[in-house]
């Protein structure tokens, strides 16, 4: 019997299977990634500080506070919104939804890292929120708009963030990064040239 | 004094010495038949009719700053009669008539100009509910064609047909639907109402209405006390301040709409165009501007100026309707009151207070229906029974839920129509 | 203009949906008659100055706020969770 | 004329064109200083009168130099000469002339101006009515404008852009370069703005000192601290254009107006987001209103100086000055040192005395100009009366200087105005968070702005909560600035105050004459300011003339308002990546890729694209493609996508009482693994939306809604959760996107799952019921549910597995004799079933019109329950959901048509109702509708006259049931 193929949202939409799709306009990259499983976590009523223990014990990471990231590279909390966590990673464990609303979004987005030097001029063509190094940190995470997208942004390192839309748009976000990369790019360039 | 092209000739030759004043700014009186709060377009145009229509007269437009200085100035001009629901339809369709004899009856050149008006179509959804405006047009004797995309592509040749994110499948075309210099209007109304005898009263703020026994005595001005028999509220953009005076509380919540217009260009738009995916309609004046405009800036507010977001995506909308605009600069950008109502459609009605009455919620369309409004208010006024063609405007028919007019089809939320 | 949303921070409205006044907080019984639906569905005091309206950070993390503010100046005074402020 | 020696721009040459001629310029040259250069000044014609115009001022103020400047689509129009750089390449020309600016045969209006006077247009053009649209408004319409457009789409590229700063500086003369200075040392994030290409502002263009070395050097020094500074951005060519609230500023940076074309946008339109602002924007200088004033040549004595001392170029070989400050003497002292001639200086002011070698008359007046397309000589009138003629080039005028208080009069603040220096100045506080200084705030020494700008910039950060501590200031000029009015000479002829909109002195005094006396009424008669200027150059002394006039002083006239933005933006750049597909985000399902393959043609559903219809070889029409693909589903299986459906996940202990309260009907009674078809109302008692419901666990159901719908239900679903009834415990997630869901509808669906489906008993799955599955593998879920009136599933597998599932199904159905299905399709088998979509809960609609009042349970409250009982919400002359077929000689019904009584007149007083969907049945072979119809469901039977006047349609249709296929819903179930 034939399988299912799984395919990345760019994949999807392209009706390729080219892998992961990866843009460069140096000195800037965009490229999708697989994080794992995704998995909201909506605490009910008074179960938030339930939830965390549980997810401490069963991940080793407290719920996040609002605008942050908890975790390590295997496993992350990401701050999604009011009242609810994202946990990146690693399968959830059953314990969980004793305390949450539990729900699979491992397929529900496009999640792309954006990295170069300075690329935080790039999300400034994107996105209304103050995303400059000493404002917004490694950690600090966002939900907010990308152009006219509802997102996430949060910065992973020094010169990079990750970035999530809904998958459907995963042609629109790289659309619009593109546009934006080059902006940077050729402003870099002529300034370079004097 | 008469005005014609002779008589610009004639002043042109004398040093144009001889023009008068086009309105006089007298003293208001102690005691008036009918006064009327609020000097913008439709009380000047009210105050007209009844002097014109009902032989009317000792009447007092009381404007708290100058006349006309309301949305009449600070509107994108569009003149129209293209609505689909029952009330609406014969309303404007009355109000597109009078605007159509309007300069011979003001002796005014308002520069009504009828370039025809195009509304857009994007899907086959859309075709269809334009289809049903359409045909209610028809029906109420107004014009209306339905253009294709190859009709669409005749008329206006620079929208973006080749790679649109929204393409134009056609338009509801109104051959008879444009524009008219807005000032104009608002001056040519006080001058008609001024020569026959009605007194404009400048700088004259209502501070309180008052009211004996459930009937209108009369107003209490910044200018002194007023007496009246009768009294019309018509102050878009103050109505809920206006009537709290009286005790009422009104179905409105006041909003921003933004208008803009660009530097002079040689002419390059005929029609009035409209975008039906992104808010987004322009039209070009006779100084070559390009006048547009597009949605409210959503949130209550007496500011008369709006956000940047509304005016991105404004211009983006035009952008991505007729990329050709795009070195085109914008000049000025203002904002207008909006008293928006539950289903989007104005209340032209007597009050619970007797001899009070009241002209409001015109949301946007306030500037095309300033000949009707006035004309249907000045009726209601004078006869205490409303015109025909304004008899669905009622107060009452959001608590009874009869003859409600949601044309966007959006619900009660004031700011979505 | 900006709001702070009590959840992401102040952020630029274009990340809001507007609904209308606060009073939509106070959902009237259904058996409590026909004007106090009419107020409550219609009806506005749409005062020019002090306000207290509903925003939706829909742009951002879902939360519903509530948002006392002048709608002649523009200016923001408060910002609470429409859940707090109707606790 | 270019000064050797002269100037602060290099000596590089660039080539550039203006009206077809070549010309030599220097980088750094604006192509008004270049062409001045070449002795070319008639650059432009005016607006009304067509007078040949030269350039007035040297920045974006500029009223008359208005050129286009490129060519083909990338044409830009009504860019001002004067901030135009010029660049190798350069093509620019002039307008608003034909069929030259030298000989522009509209001029001829200025002969008529007696009859061209202030609103002459509102008082004839009435006769005949037919004529205003046919004849005069074409001509008025050809006459007026200015540049033209391309009539191409712009090919250039723009971006937008968001900065966020503590203090954002606008302007970088001598106060903004201090507060920037100041606040950078201070450590605060800085963003420093200028609209030139240079900063420095007047700096650049006087002979003034600061810290004992020229300014320009000062300014230089400073540039190079800030350039180094972290927390410093420096924006050139960065006009800030509006100021809104919350410290929001729109600014627009040019970023490719000075080269040739290249990979660079054309320009940004930055949102900049500031704690503090200091508006340090300097200063517009004030013409003079005398008789031709307007002549090429004549110009304010600030731009003569910028031309000479930034740009090294002479206004002409032998200049007059005219003015009432010491700036008159300035500009003297200058042109003299650069070897100009100044045959004299006229000072307004009685006790003037000469500054350096030249003539003054003292007390008096320039009164008129003369010359062929500019100015050759002038009229000075003495104080006593006395006339006496110069020969000139040029004449420098100055009547005083205005603050450049517009952002800080963007929300709605009304300058005051000071007697001192007889100009409005911002009142504090009129923008929050903004302080104005320097110049901008009436400041006009050199010390005076390096003092404001730093105190404004400790200001600042003091209100930041920083340190801060005060340099010692460099030493710079200080000299009292002493002004004596001077607004219009009396006079003769016409003297100009609004140059490009020729609106002169005579027409404000005959707009007061007309009764026009409220500032307001007179601008929007006369029009002036409202020229691309915004009266930046003539408003204030439009409002001396107007006061003059009306017997008021001027801060009782008071000022028009001041509205963004302050120089034009193009539409293009607020407007950045709205063209072509970048006006929304674009949707695509997981079988998007292969439906296009497939050759459907995809459509436009919100933001989604869902493919129209799959046109097999030999189809050529849409309809056949149809017609195919619904006999396929109703005999055999087709297979759609219906992923775009808003899937939304609730959880949580009171997720059934959450339901019972958003939907009319009950769903806490709904049993685990069963769905339900739920009707959601808007509180005003309309239908909001409606779908299936399923139940997934005791505290767990999936909702549908439509996809149009699917913002707005997750919104509704927010507010009431938070804001009515925060006391039940339920949560949301939106799983729209995480799903791929695929309708498998037709007599062989059950066929088709069998093979597909891990373990599929038939049986198990009844119509409506719910459940987990297994797909090749993959854990899935299926519902049992039918939009076609078919026995239907939908398939749902996690997103990354919907373009191999979709595949998949396709294969299968089409060994079954299926296969695909579009929207096309799909419409016509729910019309055929009765089924509603939006074009029948268009918002207008109740349970009540569509036939669905028995949902709205009395067992309990729910949204919209209440005002859905209104007596007009239930009035049985309501227009109700009715079906219509054809019955006479016309087979046509169409969506838009509207009813009429048969043997009525098709006119609005006989409105009975419309047809909402129309489609052809390939099912039952005919045309079916669904309308509404007043009192419809009393009138089955009943045959009405169909109107659609917009397609020349009159047909006869008979009122029926709008379900037209299997009534009994045998098929779907069984």
């Amino acid at each position: 019997m034939a399988e299912l193929k799984a395919k990345t949202p760019y994949e999807t939409v392209t009706g390729g299977a080219s892998g992961p799709e990866r843009m460069e306009v140096t000195p800037f990259v965009a490229v999708e990634v697989d994080p794992g499983a995704l998995t909201s976590l909506a605490p009910y009523k008074g179960q938030a500080k339930a939830l965390s223990t549980a997810l401490e014990a069963a991940h080793g990471m407290g719920l996040p506070k609002p605008n942050r990231m908890t975790g390590k590279q295997s496993a992350q909390a990401l701050w999604f919104g009011r009242d609810m966590a994202l946990l990146i990673g690693p399968a959830p464990d059953a314990s969980l939804a004793a305390h949450a609303a539990v729900t699979d979004q491992s397929d529900a987005w496009s999640v792309v890292e954006l990295s170069g030097p300075g690329v935080d001029e790039v999300l400034a063509r994107l996105v209304p929120v103050d995303l400059r190094g000493h404002v917004f940190k490694r950690g600090h995470t966002a939900r907010t708009l990308v152009g006219h997208m509802s997102a996430s942004v949060t910065r992973t390192g020094a010169d990079s963030f990750r970035i999530m839309v809904f998958r459907s748009m995963v042609k629109t976000l790289f659309r619009e990064l593109h546009h934006a990369m080059i902006g940077v790019s050729a402003r870099r360039e002529a300034a370079g040239a004097g | 004094m008469r005005f014609s092209g002779l008589r610009v000739l004639k002043e042109g030759l004398t040093g144009n010495k001889g023009w008068r004043p086009h309105w006089r700014d007298p003293e208001p009186k102690s005691d008036y038949d009918i006064v009327i709060i609020g000097g913008g377009g439709h009380g000047l145009s009210t105050a007209y009719y009844l002097a014109r229509e009902h032989g009317l007269t000792n009447v007092a437009v009381l404007e708290k700053g100058y006349i006309g200085g309301g949305n009449v100035g600070r509107n994108t001009t569009i003149v129209r009669a293209n609505y689909f629901l029952e009330g609406n339809s014969q309303f404007y369709s009355h109000s597109l008539k009078l605007w159509e004899g309007l300069e011979e009856d003001l002796n005014y050149n308002v520069m009504h100009s009828q370039r025809g008006l195009i509304n857009l179509f994007h899907s086959d959804g859309q075709r269809d509910a334009f289809a049903r405006r359409g045909n209610m047009m028809n029906s109420q004797g107004d014009d209306a064609i339905l253009l294709d995309r190859e009709g669409v592509r005749k008329e206006l040749p620079y929208l973006d047909f080749d790679n649109p994110r929204f393409p134009v499948y056609g338009g509801l075309f109104h051959p008879r639907g444009g524009t008219a210099r807005h000032d104009a209007v608002a001056w040519g109304y006080a001058r008609g109402a001024d020569q026959r005898g009605v007194d404009l009263i400048q700088n004259c703020e209502v501070t309180g209405i008052d009211i004996e026994n459930g009937k209108v005595r009369g107003v209490q001005t910044t200018r002194g006390a007023i007496r009246a028999k009768k009294v019309g509220i018509v102050v878009a953009g103050r109505s809920g301040q206006v009537a709290a005076m009286a005790g009422m509380r009104l179905p409105i919540e006041s909003h921003i709409l933004q208008a803009f217009v660009t530097e002079g260009l040689k002419p390059c738009i005929h029609h009035v165009v409209s975008f039906g995916m992104g808010h987004f309609y322009m039209s070009q004046s006779d100084k070559g501007g390009l006048v547009f405009g597009g949605d409210l800036d959503f949130y209550a507010s007496y500011a008369q100026r709006g956000n940047l977001p509304m005016k991105e995506h404004v211009m983006e909308a035009g952008m991505a309707l007729m990329p050709m605009i795009g070195k085109a600069k914008v000049l000025r950008s203002w904002g207008g009151i909006m008293d928006m109502t539950p289903d989007g459609s104005p209340i032209i009605d007597k009050t619970g207070i007797d001899g009070l009455y009241i002209d409001c919620g015109w949301c946007y369309g306030g500037f095309k229906a300033v000949p009707g409004s006035g004309h249907c208010f000045a009726h209601l006024i004078a006869q205490d029974r409303p015109h025909a063609a304004a008899e669905k405007y009622r107060l009452d028919r959001f608590r009874t839920g009869y003859g409600l007019m949601d044309e966007e089809g959006t619900g009660p939320q004031h700011n979505l129509h | 203009m900006r709001i702070t949303c009590p959840i992401c921070g102040e952020r630029d409205i274009r990340e809001f949906t507007y609904q209308g006044a606060a009073v939509a907080l106070d959902r009237p019984d259904p058996e409590a008659g026909d004007e106090a639906w009419d107020h409550y569905v219609h009806l506005r005091e749409n005062p020019a100055g002090r306000t207290r309206d509903l925003w939706y950070h829909s742009g951002g993390c879902s939360a519903w706020v509530v948002v006392t503010r002048d709608t002649v100046t523009h200016e923001v005074f408060d910002t609470e969770l429409a859940e707090e402020a109707k606790a | 004329m270019r000064i050797p020696g002269k100037g602060l721009i290099d000596e590089t040459q660039v080539s550039f064109r203006f009206d077809g001629h070549a010309y030599e310029g220097r980088a750094g040259d604006t192509l008004a200083s270049a062409l001045l250069a070449n002795d070319v000044r008639l650059m432009a014609r005016s607006f009304k009168y067509h007078r040949p115009r030269g350039p007035l001022t040297a920045g974006s103020e500029e009223p008359n130099a208005l050129v286009t400047v490129g060519e083909g689509a990338r044409r830009d129009p009504n860019v001002r000469a004067t901030v135009q750089e010029v660049y190798d390449g350069l093509v620019a020309r002039s307008q608003n002339a034909f069929p030259s600016t030298s000989f522009d045969v509209m001029a001829v209006n200025d002969l008529l101006s007696p009859f061209l006077s202030a609103g002459f247009y509102y008082k004839t053009f009435m006769w005949p009515r037919a004529f205003w649209e046919k004849l005069y408004e074409p001509v008025i319409r050809r006459a007026a404008g200015l540049g033209a457009l391309s009539g191409e789409p712009d090919p250039d590229q723009y971006e937008k852009a968001f900065a966020f700063c503590d203090l954002l500086v606008i302007g970088a003369g001598p106060t903004g370069l201090m507060a920037a200075l100041t606040a950078a040392r201070g450590g605060a994030d800085v963003i420093l703005c200028d609209e030139d290409n240079r900063m420095g502002g007047r700096l650049l263009a006087e002979n003034e000192e600061i810290g004992g070395m020229p300014g320009h050097v000062w300014a230089e020094e400073v540039l190079d601290e800030l350039r180094d500074m972290e927390n410093v951005r420096l924006m050139t060519r960065t006009t800030v254009t509006g100021a809104y609230d919350q410290g929001t500023y729109g600014a627009l940076e040019r970023v490719r107006h000075h080269r040739p074309r290249g990979p660079l946008p054309k320009s940004c339109f930055w949102r900049i987001v500031a704690k503090r602002a200091v508006l340090a924007a300097g200063a517009l200088e004030r013409p003079v209103a005398f008789r031709n004033n307007d002549r090429p040549g004549v110009m304010t004595a600030g731009a003569t100086r910028a031309y000479l001392n930034r740009w090294g170029v002479a206004a002409g070989k032998s200049v007059v000055v005219f003015g009432n400050t010491d700036d008159t003497h300035r500009t003297a002292r200058d042109l003299i040192a650069a070897g100009v001639h100044v045959p004299v200086v006229v000072d307004n002011r009685h006790d003037a005395e000469p500054q350096g070698d030249y003539r003054v008359i003292a007390g008096g007046h320039v009164v008129n100009s003369s010359g062929r397309r500019g100015v050759e000589a002038v009229e000075v009138a003495h104080a006593n009366g006395r006339r006496e003629s110069f020969a000139c080039e040029s004449l420098a005028m100055s009547g005083g200087w205005n603050p450049s208080v517009h952002l800080a009069c963007h929300m709605n603040g009304r300058p005051v105005w000071n007697d001192a220096i007889q100009a409005f100045v911002p009142k504090p506080g009129m923008i929050p968070g903004m302080t104005a200084a320097g110049a901008a705030n009436g400041t006009f020494s050199t010390h005076g702005c390096l003092e404001d700008g730093q105190q404004a910039a400790l200001d600042a950060l003091s209100d930041l909560g920083r340190k801060a501590e005060a340099d010692t200031l460099p030493p710079a000029g200080d000299a009292p600035y002493r002004i004596r009015p001077l607004w219009a000479v009396p006079g003769r002829g016409r003297a100009w105050l609004d140059f490009q909109n020729d609106v002169t002195v005579k027409d404000v005094k005959l707009a007061a004459q007309e009764n026009f006396r409220s500032v307001e009424h007179m601008k929007r008669y006369t029009t002036q300011g409202m020229a691309t200027d915004q009266g930046k150059n003539s408003n204030v002394a439009a409002l001396a003339v107007l006061a003059d006039a009306t017997g008021r002083a001027i801060e009782e006239t008071g000022t028009t308002t001041f509205r963004p933005p302050y120089t034009p933006v193009p539409i293009a750049a607020m407007g950045a990546g709205g063209g072509g597909i970048g006006f929304a985000p674009q949707r695509f399902t997981t079988s998007d890729a292969a439906a296009r393959q497939s050759g459907a043609p995809m459509i436009e559903a919100g933001l989604w694209y869902r493919p129209s219809y799959f046109p097999k070889p030999g189809e050529t029409t849409w309809r056949q493609s149809c017609d195919r693909e619904v006999r396929m589903v109703r005999d055999a299986v087709g297979i759609c996508d219906v992923s775009t459906l808003g899937k939304i996940d609730i959880q949580g202990p009171d997720a059934g009482a959450f339901l019972d309260f958003v939907y009319t009907n009950m769903f806490s009674t709904l049993k685990v693994g069963r769905t339900r078809y739920g009707l959601m109302l808007r509180e005003d008692g309309h239908v909001m939306d409606d779908g299936t419901t399923a139940r997934l666990g005791a505290h767990h159901y999936l909702m549908t809604t439509t996809t149009a719908a699917a913002g707005n239900v997750m919104k509704h679903l927010d507010f009431v959760s938070q804001a009515l009834r925060p006391d039940l415990d339920v949560r949301f997630t939106s799983v729209t996107e995480q799903w791929a869901q695929f309708a498998v509808a037709g007599p062989k669906s059950r066929e088709l799952l069998q093979g597909l489906l891990d373990a599929f008993t038939p049986e198990d799955w009844p119509f409506m019921a719910c459940g987990d599955i297994s797909v090749m593998g993959v854990k899935g879920r299926l519902f049992r549910i039918s939009f076609s009136g078919e026995h239907a599933y939908e398939i749902a597998v996690p997103s990354r597995y919907g373009d191999s599932l979709y595949r998949e199904l396709i294969a299968r159905a089409e060994t079954l004799g299926g296969g695909a299905y579009g929207m096309e399709a799909l419409n016509v088998m729910r019309i055929e079933k009765g089924f509603i979509t939006h074009a029948e809960i268009h918002g207008r609609t109740t349970a009540f019109d569509i036939g669905m009042e028995r949902m709205v349970s009395d067992k309990k409250d729910c949204i919209g329950k209440t005002m859905s009982e209104r007596p007009g919400l239930m009035d049985p002359m309501r227009e109700q959901l009715v079906g219509l077929k054809p019955v006479g000689a016309v087979k046509q019904l169409t969506a838009g048509a509207h009813l009429y009584n048969a043997g009525e007149e098709p006119v609005r007083e006989n409105d009975q109702g419309y047809i909402t969907s129309n489609c052809y049945s390939p099912t039952l072979d005919t045309v079916l509708a669904l309308g509404f119809l007043k009192n419809g469901r009393a009138r089955h039977g009943e045959k009405i006259r169909m109107v659609d006047s917009l397609r020349g349609l009159d047909a006869l249709c008979e009122v029926c049931d709008p379900v037209f296929l299997d009534p009994k819903g045998e098929k779907m179930r069984g």
